[in-house]
């Protein structure tokens, strides 16, 4: 009775292709549309910010709280020498002191300097080049948090409070471009938080 | 120094221009849901003018109630939550933390006020209305309960700045979005725990009231009662 | 996790994730040089102007540093720029007070909306066929140049029209010297619900042509005839900000306020006594109370200065107009007439105050002389002087408040579209739009659509497609308002005079130029007379040259020079007169009297409103009221305004018509049903709602929605009362009369059938429902 | 007359080895109903929760009404079976298994349905407890979280339950079955031989059993009970809730019960082992306890009524007065106007009677678990937030997937194990009923101790 079987499992396919086919998810992005023009397009069109992650693949490692460890950046830019030249953070890193981010230094900013300094370093001329082109630099961030976390942070309060920059970025004296030497997940935090006595009230940084 | 932050409605002076709901909406990155979203009872406004008739024409009485989170005392919202999603923060708030809230809803279904809104798809701005979203607060994503939290971003920055200024916080160092707009004075927010301030003065009146206070919730916010006009002629 | 798995993971993750970054375009996107040095997370505040009504709130511009998509020099890009979060009350302003209404909010949405035209294009199918080619700003201007050096070779100058609505400040002071030194006749400034009646009473009772200024947190007693003053008459924010105090502001001192109108606003729903009164009838029953005050010598009769003396048989006490013969004409009973006349005059100060229906009937003008001359009457102040004053103009040019005499509203449109369905010589060949949409807001008699498609070739400066911009041949987009140089003139709300101006609190998203720079631009291309009379290069050098001058009043900013009085106002975005003097000079007083015109007027009798449509056939009268949230319509396109319900009846993105509950029963029309409102002129569509505040011999519509050409949030929503009104002109100022057409109502169909999206889906407190339920 | 061992034997090992066509459509179906659930699950998974029916302040719809259904239904089996074993009665033997089965399977399909529901399944992780470098657990004030614990409990209870007497039988099938069916036969049997040892152990372990799983299974449906009664909304504040769920679950259960042993009789052809007086049994029982259910429900509505709280009354008369008053009416019909009169006269008591009476109780036990849910989250304290709940498809389709699994369920097992505890109607064979001479042991269990009947008799 094999050809029963195949029978019946071809009529449930059926079933679950209809199910699928027959009604697409209402529409919330555009409220003028009709309610049978909806299509599950929207949630994924560029005309639209919608907070669905834009791939599956970004979900599936925004869950895993995965990040890349030493994304490749625009220019090979070296904390090490920076920093050996007696440069502080917040010399580049602007507002972090005053604010909750910390800026990074656009193309503007590396010219103030590097208009006289080292300017034959190949690297430099792609700075260079930028700025001519009026352009600015698309420096990949290394560390963020996925916006599905909800959480905020604020540096300034942690600088007041002492924390050393190096104590959730690593040592930067060692590194070229960034590396997210510290997988800044809730765990680090909230350590840090309960060894300095400090609250862990989940609003004090979810909101 | 600890905080109770409290809200008055004057019922007197509400006039139901609902400005305090706009205001909300932009202060708190609140998704519009659009039309058939909106008719399926899913509008998010996480204040709102309640209104209500009484009698009939020629002489039809109307109030008007803005209604929000309660911030209860005893919430609850609270206890039912399976993962503390929804709980009582150290200042006294009803909080809810959106990456916590795995959306079972029976917080909002356990919420007498009906104050507590369901994001039932990923909210969506069509571009670049999103360029209009605070940074300062989370913009939810689909499954999550969401619900006035008292602009606690802006708690949150006063303190900040107050302890950058290594200084007490003081009653009008801050305000919720809500109070801020309302031009009639009929909102105001402050802090219980400070004698001096506006809402413990209004607090202690007469036509103090707390809506279905009978529930025992200890709410945070007091309504005053409207007044009634007295007959300066008949004496 | 382990640490290795962790490797593995975050290795193959990562470079999936790139890889599926790549397809997104924003990846692909140049990033621009910022312009501005903003420090990431922390706030900015800037100032500047609402221009959502026409009350002139001052603004606070929450700025905060984020990444946007713009045109710059043709090229999209992502930029690091200043972006405005959020809109809050300026509190230096002395109309708003650092308060701001729903309406306010959505201010940022139309920065945002994602229908703005984002760069100039040319009409290429037929007139809105909506086929647009884009086109550079440099072809764009020149293609318009050259259309006006034609009309000047052709001596045809003044067939150029320009249509607008009444605007304030230096845009409306540009527009009117652009056409003069042009040779075009003055502009038209049209608005269905402008103010010109109100204006010319005031001016005759007492001297001020402008809308009146109530210092509501003093009064004792507010007797309002019509006036939506806490949701969308004259200046709402300031009204509301009085109207808390005089509640609870003074401990033992609550005044009463008393509401006449024929239809429950959201101001009469605050009232502690609503009295229906016939439509167009409430200068009688102004009268009647007036009436019993003189004849029980409850008030000096002098005391209503010469407000009094313009009405008939003031003098004499209004022997006319006894209570029982108001009660007849208004349908209010004698007693209570007879009670608030005593109680208005015992309580206090009392005032009395006129606006929206009552001055839109023909007889419009009569109704606000009845009332100022009440007001005068009561309003002897307390201590510190009348409740009613008057903003003092501070005489910038003649840039002030929009003068009486222009051709305002409907009279200017229709000799605009009759001139050009004539196709008289001086028949408009170029017509300039800005900010007005005609097509949607004009009663259909005006004919203006078929007037529209007559003229040759149309420049719209709008930022939206619309009704009307869509017949345009050319759009120049301006910028959002939070992109432009703002400044306005207070005309009403503070006893101060006010001056709002404001540098642009953001840079411009898309490549859109300030329609005032076009003209000056415009001006220097065309060259000559025109050229001199307009120097100016960008509108900012015409606001300084225009504002500096108001140094020397000394007020709220006070400098050492002229730069520093610029950089100030540019901070601060508010000039406001020093109080004390001001009030003076603005308070009402006899100075009225020297107004010659008002001198040579002849004392106006008492006059009954006239309707379109007998009382047979239509048996309702039809009131078509400004939304709280959309006006006119102009704003039906923020989608926040859109999803706010209205606070009577909890709608949303939808209109509805309110029926009395009685008139509905008689009808056999239940709450949701759908009803056709049928007059003369036409016929709308839409959900009923039934609801106690309204009189059983009127229908009341809601304006602003019924757009069929306004953006993906407008279009195809609702009904426009609008367009089956009946183009009846008050009779003296010849504005539009738009509470004087009268309907039939036909229910059509079941709730099914009409769209009406309510809030509170609940029992909404409405009695009758719970019954139907 | 009994039937003989061999025929026993061969009865009820029957199915296991024949496969009917109707069988094989009858899977089929089934399977289509749950490949439809899981595939709208998918859609609503991509969706977003919002393309079900639920709004506010209707947060809760079909889907905990189904979760509070099959809970429900989980009690028939267990507790019968545990009930009629603790006090021996004999003519429980052919009905125990497929009450059992039963029990399992609605505890499954039960405990899914809330994964289902909430807004982001792929989270429902955080209501185990398990330690974590945040410091954070479960919120054990919340009767979500008694619920899990307390399902969970009662489903692995009810699986040992329904394992340990099904041994012997495994080891039956073993030894009729042959190749790869033997194989795993021989596992599932856990090496049975049937000495006295293993006959003892497997006694007092079921004995052990029968006396655990009665509590767990009270507690488990107060509890679900709790989920309401422990919040204020109105209609749902109350104490009564607790032993009124645990009646109406056993309620339903029995009833469900009925259907399924009417169904196994027709189409398993056990006329001679699920005869009438088992009917005629249980249909009392279900008497019994529609008479309850109507005492519990009067109770619940008068004592609301008379108290004439505002707030409860708005709930009171919307259903049974306003919008939901239909399926009120039905529920009463269904629950209490149709069964009573059809149980209580012995000459309706028949198989076909209780059948019907089983599928009108079936129906209102689950129209009441709706009318407990919505119509008090549709009118909570607030009238200006009111609401209406209309179901979408996908919740229909889910529901559906619901009944579909079980029937899918059902169907498998029968295919698998003897449907009847073939030792235990063995054991009925004895002379004296089944109360043996021997030892007091023996007497206890009402158990022949010289062990089964060697098995290769059988063949």
């Amino acid at each position: 009775m094999g050809w029963r079987k195949w029978f019946l499992v071809g009529l449930a396919l059926g079933l679950c292709v209809w199910a699928l086919v027959k009604v697409a998810p209402p529409s919330r992005a555009n409220p003028s549309v009709q309610a049978d023009s909806r299509g599950p397009s929207q949630y994924l069109s560029s005309g639209v910010f919608t907070t669905a992650h834009s791939s599956a693949t970004s979900a599936v490692t925004d869950f895993l709280d995965v990040h890349p460890e030493h994304p490749a950046q625009p220019i090979a830019y070296t904390h090490k020498v920076h920093l050996a030249n007696g440069l502080k953070c917040e010399d580049c890193h602007v507002g972090v002191d005053q604010g909750p981010d910390a800026r990074i230094p656009g193309v503007a900013f590396c010219m103030t300097c590097h208009q006289a300094i080292d300017t034959d370093n190949p690297e430099i001329r792609k700075i260079a080049a930028y700025a001519a082109r009026g352009e600015e630099i698309p420096w990949v961030r290394v560390y963020n948090y996925s916006p599905s976390a909800h959480v905020k942070f604020n540096h300034a309060p942690h600088i007041r409070a002492g924390v050393q920059c190096a104590s959730c970025h690593g040592d930067m004296t060692t590194q070229t471009t960034a590396e997210r030497k510290v997988n800044l997940n809730m765990g680090y935090c909230v350590q840090c938080h309960r060894e300095k006595q400090v609250s862990v009230d989940c609003e004090l940084c979810h909101n | 120094m600890s905080h109770k932050w409290a809200m008055v409605v004057d019922l007197d002076r509400c006039t139901g221009c609902e400005a305090c709901v706009v205001a909300c909406h932009a202060e708190n990155n609140i998704p519009t849901v659009g039309e058939d979203q909106a008719a399926r009872g899913r509008a998010m406004h996480w204040i709102r003018v309640e209104r209500s008739w009484e009698g009939d024409f020629p002489n039809p009485q109307i109030r008007f109630q803005p209604v929000l989170c309660q911030q209860c005392d005893d919430a609850p919202c609270e206890p039912v939550c399976p993962t503390y999603a929804s709980y009582h923060t150290s200042e006294g708030l009803n909080g809810q933390v959106y990456n916590r809230c795995i959306g079972t809803r029976f917080c909002a279904n356990a919420c007498p006020y009906n104050v507590r809104f369901f994001n039932f798809y990923n909210p969506t701005w069509d571009l670049p209305l999103n360029l209009q979203l605070n940074p300062d607060v989370s913009v939810r994503s689909v499954g999550i309960m969401e619900k006035c939290t008292f602009c606690v971003q802006r708690i949150k920055s006063a303190e900040i700045q107050a302890e950058a200024e290594h200084r007490e916080m003081k009653d009008g160092d801050f305000t919720t979005a809500c109070a801020q707009s309302c031009a009639s004075k009929a909102l105001v927010f402050g802090d219980l725990d400070d004698p001096d301030s506006e809402v413990s003065r209004l607090q202690s009146s007469n036509r103090a009231t707390k809506l279905l206070g009978e529930l025992g919730t200890k709410p945070n916010v007091s309504y005053l009662e409207r007044g009634t006009w007295q007959d300066a002629t008949s004496g | 996790m382990e640490r290795r798995n962790f490797i593995k993971i975050s290795a193959l993750t990562g470079m999936l994730a790139t890889l599926d970054a790549c397809g997104r375009p924003d990846q692909e996107l140049i990033r621009f040089v910022p312009e501005e040095d903003l420090i990431p997370g922390i706030a900015t505040w800037k100032p500047s102007v609402c221009t959502l009504c026409s009350a002139g709130c001052g603004l606070l511009v929450r700025v905060m540093e984020g990444d946007a998509e713009v045109v710059r020099h043709g090229q999209r890009g992502l930029m690091q720029m200043g972006l405005a979060k959020k809109l809050e009350g300026n509190p230096r302003s002395p109309i708003n007070q650092g308060k701001l209404c729903a309406r306010g909010h959505a201010g940022l949405q139309v920065l945002y909306n994602p229908d703005r035209i984002t760069h100039p294009i040319r009409r290429t199918g037929a007139r809105g066929s909506g086929e647009y080619q884009a086109i550079g700003w440099d072809d764009a201007l020149k293609e318009l140049s050259t259309h006006l050096t034609a009309l000047q070779s052709a001596k045809a100058t003044n067939s150029l029209s320009f249509l607008t609505r009444p605007l304030s400040g230096q845009r409306r002071e540009l527009i009117e010297r652009f056409l003069k030194v042009f040779g075009a006749p003055p502009a038209v400034w049209y608005e269905p619900f402008d103010e010109a009646v109100l204006r010319q009473a005031n001016f005759l009772s007492f001297g001020h042509g402008a809308l009146p200024t109530f210092d509501l947190g003093r009064a004792d007693y507010v007797l309002s005839f019509g006036a939506d003053f806490l949701g969308t008459w004259n200046s709402p924010v300031a009204q509301s900000v009085g109207y808390g105090e005089m509640r609870q502001g003074r401990s033992g001192r609550r005044a009463k306020f008393v509401q006449v109108e024929a239809r429950m606003s959201q101001t009469g729903a605050n009232c502690d006594e609503w009295i229906a009164c016939r439509p167009g009838t409430e200068g009688l029953l102004a009268l009647g109370i007036a009436h019993v005050i003189l004849s029980n010598k409850l008030a000096p009769q002098g005391a209503a200065f010469r407000a009094g003396s313009l009405i008939a048989g003031w003098s004499a006490g209004l022997p006319e107009s006894t209570p029982e013969a108001v009660e007849n004409q208004t349908g209010v009973n004698a007693a209570v007439i007879t009670r608030i006349a005593h109680e208005i005059t015992k309580s206090g100060s009392g005032t009395a105050i006129i606006g929206g229906a009552p001055l839109a009937h023909t007889n419009g003008l009569f109704n606000a002389l009845a009332v100022n001359a009440l007001e005068a009457l009561v309003d002897r102040g307390r201590d510190q002087g009348p409740i009613l004053g008057f903003t003092p103009d501070p005489a910038i040019g003649d840039a002030g408040q929009p003068a009486v005499s222009a051709p305002t509203g409907l009279a200017g449109l229709n000799s605009l579209a009759q001139s050009a369905l004539g196709g008289q010589p001086n028949a408009p060949q170029v017509l300039f739009l800005y900010e007005a949409n005609p097509i949607f807001s004009a009663p259909p008699g005006t004919k203006i659509r078929e007037a529209l498609a007559r003229i040759p070739y149309i420049v719209s400066f709008g930022n939206f497609i619309d009704e009307t911009s869509a017949q345009a041949d050319l759009i120049l987009p301006d910028h959002a308002p939070l992109e432009s140089w703002l400044d306005s003139i207070g005309e009403s709300g503070s006893l101060q005079s006010v001056v709002n101006l404001a540098p642009p609190a953001v840079a411009p998203l898309h490549d859109t130029r300030a329609m005032p720079d076009v003209l000056l631009g415009l001006a220097s291309q065309l060259g000559g007379d025109v050229a001199k009379a307009l120097p100016w290069t960008t509108f900012d050098a015409l606001l300084r040259a225009a504002y500096v001058p108001l140094r020397a009043r000394g007020g709220s900013i006070d400098p050492k020079t002229d730069d520093d009085f610029w950089t100030a106002l540019q901070a601060q975005g508010i000039w406001s007169s020093t109080p004390g003097t001001a009030s003076a000079a603005g308070s009402r007083s006899a100075a009225g009297a020297s107004s010659p015109a008002a001198a040579r007027r002849a004392p106006t009798a008492p006059a009954a409103p006239e309707f379109a449509g007998n009382a047979d056939d239509f048996p309702f009268h039809f009131l078509p009221y400004v939304s709280q949230s959309f006006g006119d319509g102009s704003l039906a396109n923020l989608p926040w305004l859109q999803e706010l319900p209205d606070v009577l009846t909890t709608a949303m993105w939808s209109s509805w018509v309110e029926i009395n509950p009685s008139t509905g029963a008689r009808l056999g029309i239940q709450p949701g049903d759908l009803v056709e409102i049928g007059s003369q002129q036409g016929r709308v569509r839409a959900a009923a709602v039934l609801s106690p505040g309204i009189a059983p011999d009127v229908v009341a519509m809601p304006v602003g929605q019924g757009h069929d050409n306004f953006g993906r949030f407008a279009s195809g929503r609702g009904a426009n009362p609008l367009s089956i009104l009946a183009t009846l002109a008050e009779r003296e100022t010849g504005s539009l009369a738009w509470a004087a057409t009268r309907v039939k109502i036909v229910r059509i169909g079941a709730p099914e059938q009409a769209t009406l999206t309510l809030f509170s889906e609940g029992r909404s407190g409405f009695p009758h429902e719970e019954e139907s339920r | 007359m009994q039937p003989a061992a061999e025929r026993i034997e061969k009865d009820l090992l029957w199915p296991i080895f024949h496969t009917s066509v109707k069988y094989w459509i009858a899977v089929g179906v089934a399977g289509c109903l749950v490949l439809a659930g899981v595939a709208a699950f998918g859609y609503q998974l991509y969706a977003g929760i919002g393309v079900w029916g639920i709004n506010e302040p209707v947060l809760w719809g079909f889907d905990i009404t189904n979760f509070v259904f099959w809970i429900g239904i989980s009690h028939a089996g267990t507790l019968i079976s545990a009930i009629l074993r603790l006090c021996n009665a004999t003519w429980r033997r052919p009905v125990t298994r497929c009450a059992e089965a039963i029990t399992v399977f609605a505890i499954l399909i039960g405990g899914i349905i809330p994964l289902c529901h909430i807004g982001r399944p792929w989270l429902a992780f955080w209501m185990i407890p398990y330690p974590n470098q945040r410091f954070i657990w479960p919120n054990f004030r919340s009767p979500l979280a008694w619920d899990f614990f307390a399902i969970t409990t009662y489903l692995t209870g009810s699986a040992v339950f329904l394992y340990l007497p099904t041994i012997p039988d495994f080891a039956s099938v073993r030894d009729a079955a042959t190749g790869i069916r033997k194989r795993i036969y021989r596992v599932l049997a856990l090496g049975w031989q049937g000495t006295p040892r293993q006959w003892q152990r497997l006694e007092i372990a079921m004995h052990i059993m029968a006396i655990a799983i009665v509590p767990v299974a009270v507690s488990v449906h107060t509890i679900v009970s709790w989920d309401f009664s422990m919040t204020l909304v109105p209609m749902w504040h109350s104490s009564i809730f607790g032993p009124y769920f645990v009646v109406g679950a056993i309620f339903s259960g029995i009833a469900a019960l009925m259907l399924a042993m009417a169904l196994l009789r027709k189409f398993l052809h056990l006329e001679e082992y699920l005869k009438p007086v088992h009917f005629d049994n249980l249909g009392k029982l279900l008497l019994t306890m529609s008479l309850l259910w109507f005492y519990f429900t009067f109770a619940e509505r008068l004592t609301t009524w008379y108290g004439n709280t505002p707030s409860e009354m708005n709930v009171f008369w919307s259903s049974i007065r306003q919008q939901f008053a239909p399926l009120f009416w039905i529920m009463v019909f269904c629950n209490f106007l149709i069964p009573v009169p059809i149980l209580a006269v012995k000459r309706f008591r028949t198989i076909t009677g209780t059948a019907i009476a089983s599928c009108t109780i079936v129906v209102g036990m689950w129209l009441e678990r709706f009318l407990i849910i919505v119509p008090a989250l549709d009118h909570k304290f607030l009238p200006y937030s009111w609401g209406h709940y209309r179901p979408t498809w996908v919740e229909d389709t889910l529901m559906a997937a619901s009944f579909g699994a079980m029937a899918l369920l059902y169907l498998l097992f029968t295919k698998f194990v003897p449907m009847i505890s073939i030792w235990e109607m063995k054991v009925g064979l004895q002379p004296h009923g089944g109360i043996p001479v021997s030892t007091p042991e023996g007497e206890r269990h009402g158990l022949v101790l010289e062990g089964p009947l060697p098995l290769d008799e059988m063949r």
